[in-house]
């Protein structure tokens, strides 16, 4: 069935509740309402109130309940409403959800899946286009995983759903609508440690995920053949398919990283220090990096000018080629 | 020893019933005629205000805007509470404050349409921009208050949150900062009995907000946040005797939020036309006129001209924030830091 | 219509005065003579455990170590308060509450001596391991009681935690949670009157924990956390309650810290002798054996007996966590993922 | 006079305090206990109850009031008492520290400094050996520093106090009294973009921050002049000073990072990516990270074999020089 991401997320988490009655969802405004973005339409008319959980208006109280249900044989999804707003949960992450097996020499492990609708582009308040995959993967003991497109949402939550580790699910919300793909009922998983080549290419690397993958195949279209483009998605941050990425930087001996966060000390760096480590010697030019700005990202009027576009990622093909 | 029991007082303080009858003369606050109709025109003001926002949001003139509706005697009552050397703390939703200490209404409707430029809050008002995450400014108001008190200033802060607000740590921590430090400041929760989708009943499990002034050990009180009497009254009481050192109160308005949460919002969802009605039926701006045209100072002739007057300023608003320059792109690198990093500065050209 | 008035008792319950005395009869609970004695035994135990850990760590062959002295009441009488079946959720100074769970004792000092394998908890006890971030392991528990409740589990989450904690946003945030999802768990709050070098009167302005039970809606009582009955009688009617899905309680176990903070800090600092040996005087375990000996149960041999049986288990216990193998370094590396992923399992070669 | 850390950040505290009624000290045991780790010994005896303030237990309550207090015209500073409590911190300074001069449009700034406890190697308790310069450098809107000794640890606070942004002050808590240096009496300042380089060198330029310089230094010693060593100081992280780092790379065209925070997304990671994009063609090996592992700071039994130590660091040199 063609669906969009909303629904291929909600498709999953349906089917993966009715598999394992210890999955239950929490969050804010997810029951009755649906959500504010409605990928939990319906799960409560279908669940009921005791796994699909409106909470009170309280970040740490959700992740943190959460931590603890985990460790007593639930498998919770929490819910937060906004990137913007899961900071306040990084201490119960970092303190807890990624150190609970460790501190407890594996006694108790804590497989929850947090789902943060993820990165701007929505022309949404203050607070709504925050991308903070740079601190998650940053946070040992946890992973971190980002879809691209309808297809392979459903297959890397449901994958996120049965890990046994707690996974920082970033859902590309302005996406959630854009994209439709045909997505099968049945059931499929998509492995947690590998990248996928979306188009095979020998002059040039490009690495984006999430939602920055559709902007890379519009700006790669627009070159309409000039490079040959290999464009790697990475949709799973940590652990990171690290041999795709140096197989194909190799290969072109050209790269460029897209990453709408705030360039310092991003995700993009990483992948850099990972190009350096493994395929220095293969780099014909710098890597590029194409990234927001090192400023909040600016209210919807200009907001478009702060996020990676297709302008910004033709130039820095073009540089890495002419380098 | 045995200690003495804690009690508090959870019945809700009213004067002007939903009649529009005073029910508590001993306590109405001394207001000349100009002074109630001042109330009067401000609360008509920001309904017309709101109408206006949530139409040209239909019309994708404006982006994801909070009304207020329902909620103008707690905000207009207490905005009036305050005087203009103490400071106002808001969260999303006080539009009704703003306009009453005089914010200038095209920048708000800048603000919401998504321009940055629109929170550049006047020199003479003393307010925070409008906070988003939720309780979030509540401790930056305690450390307002707080630096008032250090400094020595005469100079009171006001906070402003939700119902919603108060399950936050935000709301504990701060709250308990300020009993301990005994700052001069007022928490005023709009209990408008829903945080989104979510019920009163369903955020805490405590029957009031104000009970929860007790975990501090500061004031709680409950009133009618729908009569602006009350709320007027209340708030002034708790700001005199924050400014007296006598320090913090939590006030629980009790209201209603007669729109959807946001223009994104869709409360058929969740809630009944029957609970919404029930609420219209205290609307606090028809209570005032109803008191005013008993009293005689309201007649249509009245009506026309503050609604026309509304109007006027609404419109003029919606004008000259519409032909207002766009923002420059290359603003959005300004005041960051005072001096832009070489890094920033690099990105900055490199944007150009 | 006008509501009832919220009250709430801050009367401290007790039942064994200072003087080993019962002074509340009717709630004494039953307990056989046997009963009794384990109380002592165990707190005789936790005693002596607690003096070795502060010896060993003066010399060396220990860390930073949060001493529980003064507080075995609160401890053991709450421990024993709970079953098998339910879980456990401790701060870092609840070394009581482990032993009277039969958790090895070597193990303790094998964590506290900065060996994470002392935290591998036995099967067949249901704890969380230590929570070094003060109150951050308030909600754990709660979703712990959660996950009970939801799996129609007869089981109910306790868990512990000091006056400090009350001030974070996560001990808000969750006890908040647990009155509204009406979850099995028992909060009990240690005010042992200091938070290190603050008071409790700096660190709230409320005057007692307790009264904070109202914010949430839940029930909150006062206890003589130095009074071994009282603590048990208490806890032992919460963990029913709890059991019975009749909803959490905030027990604030009224008792004082006798020792430093941890062997990292120097009391002397911030607290007058005079205060701390005011304390003394209400030590909880000269109290249980002044009753005791009253009652028949007590006398010098049996005294030597208990002494000499806790010295033997923790000589025993020392000698084990002392000669136990090294921890191997490459084993950081375990336990981090159920599976090491690809960067992990390279710097684990790098490292060998 | 000859002084640790503590002691000349102790008394940076002083004289700032003398010099600026606005400047005041909260945290949690700082007043007449003098701090966990004695830094504000005497202050409280010398300045009082309103200047130097014990707070409740209620680590964003120190931030968020702080924030507070700065815009209202207070020179806060704040201190969390280890970096592992700095989490639940972190919202409020991402959300409105770093954005209240934006969101204001300049009419209001947040001129704290948040002092910070850094980093391991005090055989203490779980979460008190946290480096999380990495969260903090990619956050916009506040200055990151980190002083190596008791001589910059002085002028670099007392240029964070009279910085109008905020600054996250990060304190190397393992050498707080492992260093003693001559530090004046008088008044001096560091400016906050400047690296220090420590030694001089052609072969390998060897850049750290804050505790891991004394290693460095007691490595690049025992290597006895093998190799021409230049190392790097970089005290402030950000804005940091990439000219001196780019102008010693070109020079030795080979380069060790020396981070003691967990490998992936580290701080390392950007220095590398500002390596790439400036001076990729001076390399003549990879850029070599010695990190700490993407585990949780293991407990002191094992905490050494952790942290970055001499012979990490040379085994990095020489893969740098043997490349
Ligand atoms: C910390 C945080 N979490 C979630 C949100 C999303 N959100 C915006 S308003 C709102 C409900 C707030 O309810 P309440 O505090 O009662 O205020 P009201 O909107 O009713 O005025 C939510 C969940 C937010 N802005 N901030
Ligand atoms: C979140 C957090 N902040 C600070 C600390 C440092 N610290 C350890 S114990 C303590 C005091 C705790 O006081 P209280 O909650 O009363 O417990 P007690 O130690 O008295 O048992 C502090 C500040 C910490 N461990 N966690
Ligand atoms: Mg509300
Ligand atoms: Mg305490």
């Amino acid at each position: 069935m063609k669906m969009n991401l909303v629904q291929a997320i909600g498709l999953a988490l349906t089917q993966e509740m009715e598999n394992d009655p210890s999955v239950i969802l929490l969050g804010e405004d997810i029951g009755e309402d649906g959500g504010v973005f409605r990928v939990t339409e319906g799960l409560w008319q279908q669940f009921g109130d005791n796994r699909v959980i409106d909470t009170p208006l309280a970040e740490v109280g959700i992740i943190a309940t959460s931590i603890g249900l985990a460790i007593a044989g639930m498998k919770p999804i929490p819910e937060v409403q906004f990137d913007g707003f899961s900071l306040p949960m990084l201490d119960q992450i970092y303190n807890h959800a990624g150190r609970m097996r460790k501190r407890s020499q594996g006694k108790y492990h804590v497989p929850l899946v947090f789902r943060v609708p993820h990165g701007g582009g929505i022309r949404a308040l203050e607070h709504h286009s925050e991308s903070l995959e740079a601190f998650f993967t940053h946070i040992p003991g946890i992973k971190v995983v980002t879809p691209s497109g309808p297809y392979n949402a459903k297959g890397l939550l449901v994958s996120s759903i049965r890990d046994p580790d707690p996974v920082v699910f970033l859902e590309p919300k302005r996406i959630y609508r854009a994209i439709k793909e045909e997505v099968p009922e049945e059931e499929y998983t998509i492995p947690l440690n590998k990248a996928e080549i979306r188009q095979e290419g020998s002059d040039v690397t490009v690495i984006a995920w999430g939602a920055m993958q559709k902007i890379v195949k519009e700006a790669v279209e627009k070159l309409a053949g000039k490079y040959s483009v290999e464009i790697l998605d990475l949709l799973t941050l940590y652990p990171v398919d690290r041999n795709t990425i140096i197989d194909s930087v190799k290969k072109t001996g050209r790269c460029v990283v897209v990453q709408e966060a705030p360039r310092t000390c991003g995700y993009g760096a990483e992948l850099i220090a990972t190009i350096n480590d493994k395929a220095l010697l293969s780099l014909e030019a710098p890597v590029q990096r194409v990234t927001g700005y090192d400023i909040p990202v600016p209210l919807p009027k200009l907001e478009n000018y702060y996020i990676p576009d297709v302008t910004r990622i033709n130039k820095a093909i073009e540089a890495a080629m002419s380098f | 020893m045995p200690k003495d029991d804690i009690k508090i007082d959870l019945d809700i303080f009213q004067i002007l019933n939903e009649d529009g009858k005073i029910v508590n003369t001993k306590e109405m606050p001394q207001l000349k005629n100009d002074d109630i109709k001042r109330m009067y025109e401000l609360m008509v003001l920001a309904r017309v205000f709101d109408d206006t926002a949530l139409k040209l949001q239909r019309e994708g003139r404006m982006l994801t805007y909070a009304s207020l509706q329902g909620q103008e005697a707690a905000q207009i009552g207490s905005a009036l509470a305050f005087q203009k050397n103490d400071w106002f703390v808001p969260s999303y939703r006080e539009n009704g404050v703003f306009i009453t200490v005089n914010y200038p209404l095209d920048m708000l409707y800048q603000y919401w349409a998504g321009d940055e430029r629109g929170m550049k809050i006047p020199d003479d008002i003393n307010a925070l921009p409008v906070a988003i995450p939720v309780g979030s400014q509540i401790p930056h108001a305690v450390g307002i208050a707080w630096a008032n008190k250090l400094m020595g200033r005469d100079s009171v802060a006001v906070v402003y949150f939700g119902d919603g607000a108060t399950s936050k740590g935000d709301f504990h921590e701060g709250a308990n900062f300020a009993g301990v430090f005994q700052v001069p400041c007022v928490f005023i929760c709009q209990n408008n009995q829903w945080a989104i989708s979510v019920p009163f009943k369903k955020q805490t499990h405590a029957e009031t907000v104000a009970q929860k002034a007790i975990a501090y050990g500061i004031e709680g009180v409950r009133v009618d946040g729908n009569d602006v009497f009350a709320v007027f009254k209340i708030v002034k009481d708790a700001v005199a005797k924050a400014r007296a050192g006598k320090g913090p109160t939590l006030i629980e308005c009790v209201t209603y939020r007669l729109q959807h949460h946001t223009t994104a919002d869709d409360w058929t969802k969740y809630r009944t036309p029957e609970e919404v009605d029930m609420w219209k039926r205290k609307d606090p701006i028809a209570r005032l006129k109803k008191y005013m045209e008993d009293e005689g100072i309201w007649n249509e002739a009245y009506e026309m001209q503050v609604l026309n007057d509304a109007k006027a300023k609404v419109s003029e608003a919606t004008k000259k924030f519409e032909s207002a320059e766009p923002p420059k792109p290359i603003d959005m690198f300004t005041n960051v830091y005072e001096e832009l990093p070489p890094e920033i500065e690099e990105q900055r050209k490199d944007f150009e």
